[in-house]
């Protein structure tokens, strides 16, 4: 029969996300089976999403859930419709906390990604010949979402085990995930602390670098004086590296968009039409692109 | 012909209307007419559906309540998590229900009593009860122990989920109570003219407390289902209900200006919210686009009723 | 013709109702010309038609032998037709001043003159009569003073046709006088003059010539007033002889029913008493803004008390809570209909049974046939003009929504005293002598009555005793005996208060 | 004692009210009164209260709008792209500008001339606006060519930013369109009874699209402005814009009942809005627990206004 399969993401509206269907649609062509985009923002809408996947007649599905805590849910909810399910990106957990092992799953590790960014700025600051005592570092925070605490807190293990005195790591808490308020948030830890004078910043994602980066240049100090690396490595980041001068937004870790989209749909086609299990767990790593190689970074990835 | 025209511009005509949307659809649109679908759908709205029941007389007495999201969150926190805490499923319930009408009660009290602005009161109570979700279990999602609770929702009365009972039940239990009852003969006279209803004895302040309590309630009621359906406490849940419920509210005909509402009409708002969802996922309509059918069928949804009614009373204005 | 102002074949229908069929007659030029008819008779319909608000369903306005065809209210100011309408029309929230102005602003390039705004604006006050602040919010001002604002905005144009519908209708006779000789200068102006009341007394002295309308049809049209009388007018609109309006019933009176001692509030600072037996009417007189209608507030616990005791056969009634009023047997029907009276967008039906439904609604439960049968009753004995019982009352006219307020009242079983503040603003002839009979038997029944009102006539008619305050204060007394209609009116007066005993 | 009084319950209260918590905060706040923060907190504001003058008058005549949020990114999208694709930035602002009126004549379209209820109708707008915006950019935001248009917002005169005095600008200028012209008059008066000013003549349908059209046109040069700042147009910036700004001029005393706003109240509204976040930040306040101090401060500055203005007017309604 005609094999149809479901690709479900929390927050549609995410460059991540637009890129990981574009390329699990690729991996559609290629094979020839139809594949169904549908956003759910919470747990609610994740129910009735799989409900409509069931509904439609898919065979299985591929998400990358608002909440690992929906994990039981997830996995219930597919067994009623008879369907397949992989994760991407996060990974589900049971009520006790513990990894969903029977659930193929695809992603990266928050930890793993923000030391990535921490030891970036590390590298950075290294390279500038600042001393980490006198810096001041800039934690972006979106902390209601996991996966944002879990980046931020790798990239803060980094800094403190090169030098960086816990002291001078100032939180900007964000209303929204947007850039201005991530940037509101930062001139605010700014201002606080106008005696600082080289500063690091980093956050969820590249909005919220960017965001810390506005701020510096709103209150005048120079991209000499600013090492804020982001992670993702869309149209924000590339922007950025676009700029005729350099900003203090040195760098993103970008994770590849094509693995997690491609390889995720290809894998659940071979289950679907061919009985082939996929494996249990690949752990796929960010990748670390600068204003200097963001564009090769970006071949090797695939992406482009 | 001039039959059909009495029905269309009848009291009933949105429904008139909404059934032959509902046939159109069921026609085009592959599988949705589909026992499953059917089901799917229906579970699908419970929470808009539920908290709907108790919005509309917020709404049909002049008031407005923004907190219901935060309630609904917090309160299937408080389940799962007094559940765990408790070992008992039965206590979990009974904080979770305890802590929504609190919530509502509060709100009532401020707005009824110290005439507080609602907008401006459920507001803050929407941030402060948020805060408490987020605070509660530090910003983490919390798993349900014991796997009874998930039965509340997986268990099925002739084939059809309990959640979705639930919602029936509360459709026709404040339809009953809006037509039926001093109640809700008193929450439209409110909403109709707070000051003349005063003057004609009814308990203003004290019935505006209700239906805040009331309110609160029934949003732990639903707070209790989403947990259960989605098998975990989550802090994050239901952002953004409170504008749904209200559209959905809205679309059925009850006027934010008080004084008017109908249980038919909000039922067929809620599915009119649903199905739109439904469809747009059914037909694959790409994320962006779906922002604009949403907006259009909304558009759409009250303009349609707004030439009905126009055509049925060619009135003064 | 060489009618000034004509109308031609006019008709205006609403769902369920045809509010004008077929109406035409003529105005003269300077004439000043009334329009009498039963509540829903179509009076307000004619009036909003002139005003451009609303378009005829067929027939013709002319002015000056040219057809009018303006399709807004603007498009009627520019043709010289201003209207006063039955409801106020002012904005609470805007001043004086404002108001006055609103809809022709004085302005550069959109920018206000303000001093032109406040200086006009003076004069026109004076002109008119009221001493009020014309930088004072409206929201400030009594609703005898806001109709005269509302007459002073309709005076400020130099308009070739006015229009007032029912502009006495909360005025007292001071207020009145003024309009009056407004009205006469307006007309040696040559200006056209139509108008809406349910006075015969101020039509028969104001007007020149008369239209009645029934069931929004041309009763009779009398181009002049003082070939005909008044039984004459009260027949053709009523369609029965009314021999005498007030038709008062002398009564006994029991013990004492309602005992108010020390009540004072904020508004009302020097506190009051009176007695009122049963069986007994009693009538309050006096100028707008005497005190009566806070009074009566506070009674009733509409309002917050800053001293008093209510007492009602023997038992105080608990203080500040319209519903604990209600249950110890007090009710008020309060005078400001749109504000304190009407529920808006609910049924007829519900607004006559939202007090009364407690008596027969088991454990909460509505009970909709004793509602329905409750509500026909007061249709039928009001003569409230409706298509049905489930209209939503903004539908009926002024009157007719003056009626369905009186019966949620007068629907209260077991009531033992009932207070009624101008109970028939805006109330036709045919349907006043009803109320005025149900009112009797009330009393006769046991009821203790108080009457609110600014028509002198209507309080010596229809009373037993009545007290007359003046600056919120009880003046003076008189007993049904001894009324005298100068004596009554000095007492009411300021100004000559000190000089009487 | 008694002159204090009057100071405090007179009509500029809410500004004492205000500048006393000011002082207060001043004082106990470290590093809140210096230049460098004062100048971020206004700058964190320039959105909300730019937006915050046309919807004040939005309110005051009784209406509501949900889109603006929307718009805004909207717009800041098409000046981006108009910029980049044109090569001229006058011609991208000329664009936004033009594309943010656009979207509020057709607000005001629908809802005054098809009176269809200004909830649902801009709820239906922001959803299809904001639709556009991800759309337009395939949901990816875009950078700016010409680093001349980041000038907008980094240009300084008298050491403030270019922004700030945009705001300045819109405060003063609007505050005069209100109380001193004849649209700001008829606005008050449609809102305080539209019965009456369509029987005094004023073309409420009119006045009512062009306050809808100044709104979104409002929103295009917050738009502008925003991208300017952010150095690019982002389809998803300024999401639940329209919450904070009808609670800056609920705040400031505008009311939801129409008819009644002032520009000093809802300058004071907006300003408590950026101070409650900005100290919040100072004070480090954790995440979580801003939700519910945000919220307290949203309720305690209603609940200390309502005590001054009933302290005030012993008004019987
Ligand atoms: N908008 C409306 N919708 C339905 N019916 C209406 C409407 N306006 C008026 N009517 C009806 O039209 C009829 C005439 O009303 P109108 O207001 O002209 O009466 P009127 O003579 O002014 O009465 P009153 O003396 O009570 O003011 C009434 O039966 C009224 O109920
Ligand atoms: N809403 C109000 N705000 C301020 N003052 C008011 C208000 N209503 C009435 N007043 C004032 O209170 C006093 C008493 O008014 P009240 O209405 O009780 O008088 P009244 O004798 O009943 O006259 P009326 O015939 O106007 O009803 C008057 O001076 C009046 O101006
Ligand atoms: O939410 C993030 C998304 O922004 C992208 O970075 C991929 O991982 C998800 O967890
Ligand atoms: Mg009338
Ligand atoms: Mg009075």
């Amino acid at each position: 029969a005609d094999v149809k399969i479901g690709f479900v993401v929390k927050q549609p509206e995410e460059p991540w996300f637009q890129d990981e269907w574009k390329f699990a649609e690729v991996a559609a062509k290629e094979k020839g089976f139809q594949l169904v985009k549908i956003g759910a923002e919470d747990g609610e809408k994740v129910q009735s999403a799989i409900d409509n996947l069931g509904a439609q007649g898919a065979q299985g599905f591929i998400i990358c859930t608002p909440d690992v805590k929906l994990g039981p849910g997830i996995v219930a909810k597919s067994a009623a419709n008879n369907l397949k399910v992989m994760t991407v990106d996060d990974r589900l957990v049971g009520a006790d906390g513990k990894p969903l092992e029977a659930v193929p799953h695809m992603g990266i590790s928050a930890t793993k990604i923000g030391e990535a960014v921490g030891q970036a700025i590390v590298d950075e600051v290294k390279k500038r010949g600042w001393d980490p005592k006198t810096v001041g570092a800039i934690r972006v925070s979106y902390d209601q979402l996991p996966t944002a605490v879990d980046r931020v807190e790798g990239a803060i293990s980094v800094l403190k085990a090169n030098g960086f005195p816990a002291a001078n790591i100032f939180d900007a808490p964000q209303a929204k995930t947007d850039t201005e308020a991530a940037l509101n948030a930062a001139t605010t830890v700014l201002n606080k602390h106008a005696e600082i004078k080289n500063w690091v910043a980093f956050g969820l994602n590249d909005e919220a670098a960017l965001g810390a980066v506005r701020a510096t240049e709103s209150v005048g100090i120079a991209p000499e004086n600013v090492v804020a690396v982001g992670i993702g490595g869309a149209e924000s980041a590339i922007n950025e590296f676009k700029k005729p001068k350099a900003t203090g937004f040195v760098g993103t870790v970008i994770i590849s968009p094509k693995r997690h989209g491609y390889e995720t749909a290809i894998n659940m086609y071979d289950w679907v039409a061919n009985g082939k299990q996929p494996e249990k767990l690949i752990l796929t790593a960010g990748q670390l692109a600068l204003r200097s190689n963001y564009a090769e970074v970006r071949k090797q990835l695939g992406i482009e | 012909m001039q039959s059909l025209k009495k029905i269309l511009l009848g009291e009933q005509g949105l429904v008139v209307i909404f059934a032959l949307a509902f046939v159109l659809v069921s026609i085009t649109v592959p599988n949705f007419l589909t026992e499953r679908n059917m089901l799917g759908l229906l579970q699908s709205v419970v929470t808009i559906g539920i908290v709907s029941c108790t919005m509309m007389f917020c709404l049909a007495s002049r008031d407005f309540d923004l907190s219901v999201g935060s309630t609904v969150a917090f309160s299937g926190m408080v389940a799962v998590m007094a559940s765990n805490s408790t070992g008992s499923i039965l206590l979990g319930l009974l904080a979770a229900i305890t802590c929504g009408a609190i919530v509502g009660v509060i709100n009532g009290v401020v707005i009824a009593r110290f005439r507080i602005n609602a907008l401006i009161t459920t507001l803050a109570t929407m941030q402060i009860v948020r805060g408490f979700a987020l605070i509660s279990s530090d910003g983490r999602a919390v798993g349900i122990n014991d796997p009874a609770f998930y039965d509340l929702a997986l268990t099925r009365i002739l084939g059809v989920p309990a959640p979705v009972w639930v919602m029936g039940l509360f459709f026709v239990l404040f339809g009953f109570v809006l037509n039926r009852t001093v109640f809700g003969k008193n929450t439209l006279a409110i909403g109709g003219n707070p000051e003349a209803a005063r003057l004609a004895g009814v308990n203003v302040v004290t019935m505006r407390i209700w239906i805040f309590a009331l309110q609160g309630l029934v949003c732990g009621v639903a707070g209790i289902l989403l947990a259960s359906r989605i098998t975990s406490g989550q802090p994050n849940a239901a952002t953004g209900l409170e504008l749904s419920v209200i559209s959905a509210c809205v679309l059925g005909g009850v006027s934010l200006a008080g004084g008017r509402a109908a249980m038919t009409g909000v039922i067929v708002g809620v599915l009119i919210m649903g199905i739109a969802e439904n469809v747009m996922n059914l037909l694959n309509i790409q994320a962006f686009y779906q922002y604009v059918v949403r907006g259009m069928i909304l558009l759409l949804a009250v303009l349609l009723d707004n030439l009905r009614v126009s055509a049925a009373t060619m009135s003064r204005r | 013709m060489s009618d000034f102002l004509q109308f031609r074949a006019l008709s205006k229908g609403y769902p369920g109702v045809q509010a004008l069929a077929d109406v035409s007659f003529g105005v003269a030029r300077g004439a000043v010309h009334g329009l009498m008819g039963e509540n829903g008779a179509g009076k307000s319909t004619l009036i909003r038609l002139l005003s451009g608000d609303q378009r005829a369903d067929a027939g013709d306005i002319l002015i000056d032998g040219s057809v009018q065809t303006y399709a807004s209210v603007r498009d009627a100011f520019e043709a010289g037709v201003i209207v006063i309408h039955q409801e106020l029309q002012l904005v609470p929230e805007l001043t004086v001043a404002e108001n006055l102005w609103l809809g022709r602003f004085p302005a550069r390039a959109g920018v206000l003159d303000r001093k032109r705004l406040l200086s006009e604006v003076g004069a026109r006050l004076r002109d008119v009569g009221i001493d009020v602040n014309p930088s004072a919010k409206v929201a400030s001002l009594s609703i005898g003073e806001r109709q005269m604002v509302e007459i002073a905005k309709a005076v400020m144009l130099d308009a070739r046709v006015i229009a007032l519908d029912e502009p006495t209708s909360s005025l007292s006779s001071k207020e009145s006088e003024i309009l009056f000789s407004l009205i006469a200068r307006l007309k040696a102006r040559g200006t056209v003059i139509l108008y809406v009341s349910h006075r015969l007394d101020e039509v028969f002295r104001l007007c020149d010539s008369l239209t009645v309308l029934r069931d929004g049809k041309l009763a009779a049209h009398h181009p002049d007033l003082s070939r005909i009388t008044r039984d004459q007018v009260i027949s053709e609109m009523v369609g029965r002889e009314i021999t005498n309006i007030w038709g008062y019933r002398a009564r006994l009176h029991g013990e004492v029913r309602l005992k108010v001692e020390n009540l004072s509030g904020d508004r009302l600072p020097r506190p009051i008493d009176f007695e009122v037996r049963a069986g007994e009417i009693l009538g309050f007189f006096g100028l707008i803004g005497a005190g009566r209608s806070e009074m009566t507030r506070l009674l009733f616990g509409a309002d917050s008390r800053r001293t008093g005791r209510v007492v009602i056969d023997g038992r105080a009634v608990a203080p500040d809570s319209p519903p604990a009023s209600i249950r110890a047997g007090l009710v008020l029907c309060p005078e400001d209909r749109k504000h304190d009276g009407i529920i808006q967008s609910r049924s007829v039906e519900e607004n006559i049974a939202i007090s009364a439904r407690r008596l027969f609604s088991p454990f909460g439960l509505v009970q909709p046939r004793k509602e329905a049968e409750l509500a026909d009753r007061f249709i039928g004995q009001l003569r409230i003009r409706t298509p049905s019982r489930q209209q939503d009352i903004v539908h009926l006219s002024g009157g007719n929504q003056q009626k369905v307020i009186l019966g949620r009242w007068l629907a209260e079983a077991g009531v033992r005293v009932l207070v009624i503040d101008e109970p028939t603003r805006g109330i036709d002839v045919g349907a006043k002598s009803e109320i005025y009979a149900l009112l009797y038997d009330l009393a006769a029944a046991g009821m203790a009555i108080v009457v609110i009102s600014s028509e002198l006539p209507e309080v010596m008619g229809i009373t037993d005793r009545i007290q007359v305050m003046c600056g919120g204060q009880i003046t003076r007394q008189f007993e049904r005996a001894a009324y005298d209609e100068r004596e009554i009116l000095s007492a009411a007066f300021p100004d000559t208060r000190q000089s009487l005993p």
